[in-house]
């Protein structure tokens, strides 16, 4: 039960982040209502940002096992 | 179990307060990017009016595209 | 007293927000001295960073509100 | 009991220790805008000096001001 | 015991995860500048691949420095 | 032991502020590995926080201690 409460909690904070990021690149004036080339924006940045902690994800935890495996000598 | 109600009412108030202190800072940067005037500029006024309610907006967008795209999956 | 409790949160809280984004504003660059032209931005600053804070906080109750009257059907 | 004091004192330093960290960040952006040289020039040096009192100054200032329309409401 | 195993995962998975929002976050802000297209641009693909192991690489050259900093006092 | 506690997390914490900061300032773009301008630039960036950090410490104690002596009757 608590990896599921991680698992959301990671959902959650991660479209937190999106809506943070993509709301600040792509509804520059907020007006009456959402435009379609605001929703458009939104949804292209939503799979970019996603793609961006993916990449992420796999960078860190590689370099943490390679630091883990002793290859540096350094401590993170 | 009235204390219980009072402490999670209070709880609730306390995580609402939370969220307008950020949303306020979200939309002052969005919205004030000139000098400060006497009072806001028609277009920062109507920035700010309409500011919290697109930013939910954009959050239930996001939302929902997560949900159509796992349904394709 | 806890309702007292948060009401004085809630306000040093927002006097910590006017001074974070008042400085940022109103002093370009820190000398010996407030200079009477950085007071009076930052009283002006002060007033308008409260009025910002009335109208999201509005805005927000008034969305909440609408949004657990079952209008949307989405969830905050 | 002095248990109770240590324990205190040492949450006074952090909390302390927390400002500085948090004040450092907040100057080091108002006043190092530039490149980064071997060492500051006379603005970033003496915007640094001034910084901290001026953020002070500006919080005490935005208290009075407050209190002073409290009073007139 | 084997609870308390658990649990210390758990809570070292929660602070990964916690580290990659927040790397994230740093990487999309220094590599994703301009506008929002369909796909990263060339420079920004390159910048997100690189981002991750030039800011960790860029905190232990902090850390070494301030050890040899140390010896040399 | 809660002293070398305090201690130990405060440099930690300086040492992660200087590198969001320098990270920011001298790697403006992450190629396949720091470039020796790149290390060049953090060598100098690392001083120059840290005496930031060292001016802003002792200005801040400075006033501290002048407000607690009761000169200003104002209250951070």
């Amino acid at each position: 039960q608590i990896q599921q409460e991680l698992a959301v909690a990671n959902a959650q904070q991660l479209i937190t982040k999106i809506n943070e990021n993509c709301f600040e690149k792509c509804v520059k004036s907020p007006s009456a209502s959402l435009t379609s080339s605001e929703e458009q924006c939104l949804g292209r940045c939503m799979n970019l940002y996603m793609s961006a902690f993916d990449q992420v994800s796999r960078s860190y935890v590689a370099r943490v096992s390679k630091e883990r495996a002793g290859g540096m000598g350094g401590g993170l | 179990q009235e204390l219980e109600g009072f402490l999670e009412q209070e709880q609730a108030k306390a995580k609402l307060q939370a969220s307008v202190h950020e949303l306020t800072n979200t939309c002052w940067n969005k919205c004030i990017t000139g000098g400060i005037s006497t009072k806001f500029s028609r277009g920062e006024a109507s920035c700010l009016e309409n500011c919290v309610d697109r930013f939910l907006d954009s959050s239930l967008f996001i939302v929902k595209q997560i949900e159509a795209q796992k349904q394709h999956m």
